[in-house]
């Protein structure tokens, strides 16, 4: 084993330290923007997690265990690193061998369930995980103690701590949590890692498995029928997903330097769907875009701290909505491209919405980075955006489809106009004087956006990636 | 094997109270996951905002009784009897509810997305109503004044007497109370007996109406209930508001019983009712009763009967698991189609 | 009308814009009469310090931990006020506190810091919770500038890292549950002579459960049976069924590791059901929000803690009376210790009469006997905090000094 | 080739299948015929392991595939088409077609990740043979549009060329006409017939008597999930019981 890690190490050494140089420049840059140190590697992490998820979906599987798998990574190779000395790469190792050994065991019975059955009886295995783990200690100590079981109980306990007969058994240290955990995780570690993984993505994508998988997405029965084994992929995926997984929770255990089990909740899962739902599934670059920019955005946005939550439900509310493809879909072609796909109309407006975010998001920022400190009025640029966002959306998805809708959608577009406008003067009447490009800009995406919900008629709803309704 | 002869004691539990613990839980549990368990039934979607329409029905009956002052943060005083913030908590939730559907599950249901769509949408409305019910009430927790709300456990107060008709329910319950050690005030009996009433009443809805056979014609089938004349999006209406109002009362029920507001209220329950329609059995309105009480009782034998009250919620789910595994319609639900 | 404008404001999710007006700064008194804090005379008026001196704050100022958060930000704003407009740091230099959300999880808490020390902040105050400090604190003590946990008493928090050169940069001014605890659970033995007790602790939150090891120890220590454990999650509001079994053993009292909203129904649900022993509770009880959602139920607490809002010194009651004139409501302990831990900040500045980090450490670190709410507050060599605890028990609807007058208060 | 013996498939108290028995072997062409419910996808369904008879043996191929999973009878040599066209409309034509061919493929995702030749070798393998049957279906000219782009007529198409990537030695038809025009049955016919000169057995279920005439040896009538009778398509013709069946008793 120390032979093998020694031979990993002399080769990887090298590629991490030329990684370092490389990317320091982008590090550099993102500095200016608000985004360092810990926060590239929440970043990172979170596009590893949004890999890890988009391989369940991938396969037609909705998946919610991926909280779970984080978790059993990071405790594994918390107790290793802290109680046994291992080095990162060994905690990497044990870390995901433990979330794919547990994948493998629950992914028999579970995976036979479909569609909505699935994910709740996911969701159920996260918090199955997450108790246990928080009771872990005390139910050990009290099975160790037992006069049958206990000699098995601490033979499998000597494997992880090394004083079993400790009077409160210390391994996972129930709901404080393991500490002083080593912070050897470097960005270049993650850099290294995604995009090994992504070339994985990229060659499964064209690989006799990824077909395979992406047929079980769409018609299960007749994937079988063309001599699929669907158990046997199904199965893959989960592991998959689930290796990944506990990767991320190894490498972010080893950033953040303590974890507890209520770092592994519903809401996690939540987050990690958040993930793939942002960047969208129609290719693999989706999940690490949603990850990236889902993680950056309240770094970006502390200033609207108060509103994280009220923004994180909106965003995650209008992309399940109006943008089922997520964020790629805007790069994709076919999405600007293709007939009646998506109504001109939205896609000006979508131009118009990137535009506004840009503009309100940089140069205030860069400007911010210059002077070394935060400016508060980035909220008078902002809010107006996302308002009239929510209103251009509102208009030429609502109330354009309807025949009588292009009066409603001139009104309802002028008054968005003329908010709008409201508050660029009121935010103009502040203290903003020296922004200028930014308003310019910031006109014309608007210009945009009231434009297209003017010009709407109506459309075929229908996303680039969208799935076709389901049989009952 | 003492570990499983510890796990199966239950010599030493003091039944009569346990049993009222169970009931008055399982009244709450059931009639959270009553709503709940309506919208999967016809709409065959997971609503998981239901906590947070939970949540903002406590809210609304909170502002009922004791006016604006909610909004800067304060209860200083309740204005009209506190029950009524009972029925305004069931409107204002089934409002609340509807709105949710128009917003969140609606225009998904005119693109004929996938249901599970309408999951991550339902989480991302949750996300947003906790976040404005941060900044409409503030994040510091709120309460009624202390004597608002009758919270002393029945007992039997003087002048009472045996030859007043009246008074013999009050000495008898009081008799009760005091001689098996149970702890009932007001607020848990009003649990109880509102949750039972409502239960009975969808009950009666769900089977004995027009409106009940609309629904379960939509739960059915969209299209064949369209074709059959039933108006198909009246009934979605109708059912958030049934679900909202049932949210809307629980949610006021169990803050009456604790006295906190926090825009956090109800999060746990999110899962919790989860488990309970799982349980049930998925869809099944008898079932979301059932379950409700059966996780009362799982969780309060493992307090009362064993030393593994911490694993209560790992039982539960590790049951949760079990019957989605072997059993995934539930203990009364029937098999369903492929629903997703 | 002021309400309903604010409603309607929300819901076209344009609030934001009304409250950066309403957040108007507070007038500041004359204090003339009141007692004064800080080193006046031990430090000599500060001649090198010029300028806005930056120290970084980080408290949950969002979700549900908003409710420890926003007292422990008011305490550093009332604090920062003070220390401003009195010239403690000399006629030239200002404190700046500069505020930043260290969310509920520990990633934020963390961002948080970096972004602070990428800023260039000399000192920092936070983080709210024992877990976050866990995982911020050590980049503080890595980049050379001293962290001051003012809400932090898990075991452990200024010895983190485990290297003496990173750790001396890690401080708090909050006791650490076992620098209260065994004197409580002492005193309470003494009086009130208890043999035997039941524990109710919440097993899912590092705070309560760290409260229970420490209750555990103690009444190990103090020769006290333990009768039997339950245990709660947050969130509970139902702990009828574990009253129900510990009231069947008929304990001499009833010891709880709980948070404030827990504690509240703890305490109402054990009175309801006919317990009228006393209950002894560690920090977590100590709230004012015991007595206005607990009323008459509370009598006969038993809390140990920090500090109460009935202390008996004169600069907690001007603390008390300030903080209540500025914010509508009485302080609780964790507003009180955030504007301690802020004076800390700016005496150890003014004492080492520089803005360095290093220096501000030094001078830190040397503080004794400094005059506070909190008493006359010290660090120790591990740069935990030294002041009377105080054990307190609640008797008609107040705080009372918990003595031998009391030995007969449950008979 | 194929053969059933006895298979009965109940759902609840519902009888789809009652005692069936057929035989279908190579280079034959064998029709089912019958009016709606009768339980011809049913029987379709058992055959290719989407579904278990409840009792009954099939044995295809020398080998008992009555509980065998769909996948494995397709190693056999067992492929299908369906009543209403299932393609995977996400992906590109000439990928449906590579997706027929998977089981014929040895390599894994290590091979592909590290590009080893006998991968590559592989996928050109595969990506040329489809090539080749798109051809054959005249599909080649719309490799690269997204199946769901395709007009009904070549999804038609498409779903056979599917069927046959794979070397079938037996393929089901399950109304493989449905929607078509005569000229395009016709040419349908000729394809059925092709099949069958390259010695392969083939299933299939139709309305249309005129394609089960033109292409069909034998002819299974199936009604209430019964084998009414067996013959020639001129015997059924004039087979009262199987008139009977289709318009009702005369009274």
């Amino acid at each position: 084993m120390d032979t093998i890690l020694n031979f990993f190490d002399k080769i990887l050494q090298p590629i991490f330290e030329i990684t370092t140089t490389l990317i320091q420049p982008i590090l550099d840059q993102l500095q200016v923007i608000g985004l360092s140190g810990s926060v590239v590697n929440f970043m990172l992490i979170a596009a590893i997690l949004g890999i890890s998820i988009y391989f369940t979906l991938y396969c037609g599987m909705f998946s919610l265990a991926n909280a779970g798998f984080m978790a059993i990574g990071a405790y594994i190779g918390a107790i290793l690193t802290t109680q046994h000395d291992a080095s990162l790469g060994e905690a990497l190792i044990w870390g995901m061998f433990a979330g794919g050994l547990i994948a493998l065991i629950i992914g028999v019975p579970m995976l036979r369930l479909k569609n909505i059955y699935l994910a709740i009886a996911t969701i159920g295995f996260g918090e199955v995980v997450r108790i246990l783990i928080r009771e872990f200690d005390q139910l050990m100590g009290n099975l160790r103690d037992d006069p049958t079981v206990g000699g098995i109980v601490r033979d499998i306990l000597g494997l992880l701590v090394e004083d079993v007969d400790a009077r409160r058994l210390r391994i996972t240290y129930g709901p404080q949590g393991i500490t002083r955990i080593p912070r050897e995780t470097e960005v270049a570690h993650l850099v290294v890692f995604l995009l090994v993984l992504a070339y994985f993505l990229y060659r499964f994508h064209h690989s006799r498995m990824g077909r395979a998988m992406a047929a079980i997405r769409q018609d299960e029965r007749v994937a079988a029928s063309q001599g699929i084994n669907v158990v046997y992929y199904k199965n893959v995926a989960f592991f998959i997903g689930a290796i990944i997984a506990s990767a991320a929770g190894v490498f972010s255990a080893h950033t953040i330097g303590t974890i507890g089990p209520e770092d592994y909740d519903f809401g996690r899962a939540v987050d990690i769907l958040a993930y793939a739902v942002l960047g969208g599934l129609g290719s693999w670059v989706g999940p690490i875009i949603g990850g990236l920019t889902l993680e950056a955005m309240p770094e970006i946005l502390r200033e609207l701290k108060e509103y994280t939550g009220l923004i994180n439900g909106l965003i995650l509310l209008l992309i399940i909505i109006y943008l089922p493809g997520g964020l790629t879909s805007l790069f994709r072609p076919s999405f600007w491209l293709s007939r009646g796909r998506f109504d001109t109309a939205q896609r000006v407006v979508t131009a118009g919405i990137v535009l506004v975010a840009i503009c309100n998001v940089l140069p205030y920022r860069l400007e911010a980075g210059a002077q070394g400190r935060v400016l508060g009025y980035e909220v008078w640029g902002l809010l107006p955006a996302f308002i009239s966002v929510g209103v251009a959306f509102f208009l030429v998805q609502r109330i354009s489809p309807k025949p009588e809708g292009g009066r409603y959608s001139v009104l309802l577009a002028g008054v968005a106009a003329g908010v709008w406008l409201a508050f660029l003067i009121l935010g103009l009447v502040g203290q903003i004087e020296n922004v200028t490009t930014g308003y310019y800009l910031h006109l014309i995406g608007m210009a945009l956006i009231v434009g297209g919900a003017l010009i709407s008629y109506p459309p075929e709803i229908e996303a680039a990636s969208q799935r076709k309704p389901e049989v009952a | 094997m003492d570990f499983l002869i510890d796990f199966f004691n239950l010599n030493d539990v003091q039944w009569v109270p346990q049993i009222v613990n169970i009931i008055w839980n399982g009244s709450l549990y059931s009639l959270f996951a009553l709503g709940y368990a309506l919208i999967f039934s016809v709409l065959g979607v997971l609503n998981l905002a239901h906590s947070a329409i939970f949540m903002w029905g406590a809210y609304v009956g909170l502002w009922a009784v004791c006016g604006n002052t909610v909004f800067d943060g304060q209860c200083p005083a309740v204005d009209v009897p506190v029950w009524w913030a009972i029925p305004a908590a069931m409107i204002g939730g089934g409002i609340i509810a509807i709105l949710v559907d128009r917003i969140a599950f609606y225009p998904l249901r005119q693109r004929n997305a996938p249901r599970l769509s309408q999951l991550i949408s339902s989480i991302g409305i949750a996300i947003m109503m906790v976040a404005i019910a941060e900044l409409v009430f503030g994040k510091e927790r709120l309460s009624m004044p202390l004597d608002a709300i009758p919270r002393r456990n029945f007992d039997i107060p003087d002048g009472l007497s045996i030859e007043n008709p009246l008074d013999i329910g009050r000495i008898g319950l009081g008799m009760y109370v005091a001689e098996f050690n149970i702890l009932l005030t007001p607020v848990r009996l009003q649990i109880i007996v509102v949750s039972l009433i409502l239960m009975i009443f969808l009950g009666f809805i769900v089977t004995q109406t027009r409106l009940g056979q609309g629904m379960r014609t939509v739960a059915f089938s969209e299209r064949v209930s369209s074709l059959l004349g039933v108006h198909v999006d009246n009934i979605y209406m109708i059912a958030f508001f049934i679900s909202g109002a049932l949210a809307g009362a629980a949610g006021m029920l169990y803050t009456l019983n604790s006295n906190v507001f926090l825009p956090s209220t109800g999060s746990e329950l999110t899962l919790k009712g989860l488990t309970v329609i799982v349980l049930g059995g998925l869809g099944s309105i008898r079932g979301a009763v059932l379950g409700g009480y059966l996780v009362a009782a799982i969780e309060v034998y493992m307090v009362a009967a064993t030393d593994y009250g911490g694993l209560a919620d790992a039982v539960v789910f590790f049951l949760f698991f079990l019957v989605l595994m072997f059993r995934p319609q539930g203990i009364l639900g029937q098999p369903l189609p492929d629903r997703a | 009308m002021k309400q309903r404008f604010k409603i309607v404001v929300c819901l076209l999710l344009i609030a934001t814009l009304v409250l950066p007006l309403s957040a108007m700064a507070q007038d500041g008194g004359d204090e003339e009469e009141t007692p004064r804090m800080g080193f006046w005379e031990e430090c000599a008026d500060p001649a090198n310090l010029s300028g806005e001196i930056p120290i970084g704050v980080v408290f949950g100022l969002t979700g549900s931990i908003a409710q420890y958060g926003e007292p422990q930000a008011n305490g550093v704003r009332l604090a920062e006020q003070e220390i401003n407009e009195s010239g403690y740091l000399g006629e030239e230099a200002t404190v700046t506190f500069v505020y930043e959300d260290g969310g509920s999880d520990r990633e934020t808490s963390i961002a948080a810091f970096e972004k602070l020390i990428n800023e260039g902040v000399v000192a920092i105050i936070g983080p709210t919770l024992s877990s976050q400090a866990f995982g911020a604190d050590p980049l503080a003590a890595d980049a050379g500038i001293p962290v001051m946990g003012v809400s932090n008493t898990a075991a452990g928090i200024t010895t983190m890292t485990g290297d003496p050169e990173l750790d001396q940069f890690i401080f708090r001014d909050s006791l650490p549950e076992s620098g209260v605890i065994p004197g409580t659970v002492a005193t309470a033995v003494e009086i009130l002579g208890i043999e035997d007790v039941a524990i109710l602790y919440g097993n899912d939150d590092d705070f309560t459960a760290s409260g229970y090891e420490v209750f555990v120890d103690a009444l190990e220590e103090a020769g006290v049976e333990i009768l039997l454990e339950e245990t709660f999650s947050r969130g509970d509001v139902d702990f009828s069924v574990q009253l129900t079994k510990i009231i069947e053993q008929d304990p001499d009292a009833l010891v709880v590791s709980a948070l404030i909203a827990e504690a509240v129904q703890i305490v109402t649900q054990a009175r309801q059901a006919g317990y009228d022993g006393p209950i002894i509770g560690g920090n977590g009880f100590n709230s004012p929000a015991l007595f206005t959602d607990a009323g008459e139920d509370a009598n006969g607490v038993i809390v140990g803690a920090a500090w109460n809002v009935g202390n008996p010194n004169e600069l907690s009651e001007a603390f008390v009376e300030k903080y209540t004139e500025a914010y509508g409501n009485p302080p609780d302990q964790f507003a009180t210790q955030s504007y301690v831990g802020a004076w800390l900040m700016a005496t150890a500045v003014r004492c080492a009469d520089s803005a360095d980090p290093a220096d501000i450490r030094d001078a830190l670190a040397s503080i004794q006997d400094f005059p506070s709410p909190l008493g006359l507050f010290s660090f120790d060599e591990d740069r935990n905090p030294v002041h009377d605890p105080v054990v307190q028990i609640v008797d008609d609807g107040a705080f009372a000094v918990f003595d031998e007058s009391y030995a007969n208060y449950f008979d | 080739m194929l053969s059933l013996k006895n298979v009965t498939r109940y759902f609840g108290g519902l009888t789809a299948l009652n005692c069936v028995n057929l035989e279908a072997s190579a280079g034959q062409v064998t029709g089912l015929i019958g009016p709606n419910g009768a339980g011809k996808t049913t029987l379709i369904n058992n055959i290719s392991g989407l579904d278990h008879p409840n009792s009954g043996q099939i044995i295809f191929n020398g080998h008992e595939v009555q509980r065998m999973a769909p996948h494995r009878i397709t190693a056999l040599g067992l492929a299908r088409t369906y009543q209403n066209i299932r393609l995977f409309n996400e992906m590109t034509v000439l990928e449906n077609v590579m997706i027929a061919q998977h089981f014929l493929g040895k390599s894994t995702l290590f091979h592909s990740l590290l590009q080893l030749p006998s991968h590559r070798k592989e996928e050109r393998f595969i990506r040329q043979k489809s090539l080749d049957i798109l051809e054959q279906f005249g599909l080649s000219h719309l490799q690269n549009e997204l199946a769901s782009n395709l007009s009904y007529g070549d999804q038609r198409r498409l779903e056979m060329a599917r069927a046959l990537a794979a070397d079938p030695k037996m393929v089901l038809l399950d109304e493989p006409t449905a929607g078509m025009n005569a000229v395009e049955t016709e040419q349908l016919g000729e394809k059925i017939l092709d099949m069958k000169a390259a010695g392969i057995a083939v299933l299939v279920v139709e309305h249309d008597m005129a394609l089960i005439s033109q292409v069909c040896d034998i002819v299974y009538v199936l009604n209430f999930g019964e084998v009414l009778t067996v013959g020639t398509p001129d015997e059924i013709k004039r087979d009262p019981a199987v008139i009977e069946a289709y318009l009702g008793r005369d009274e």
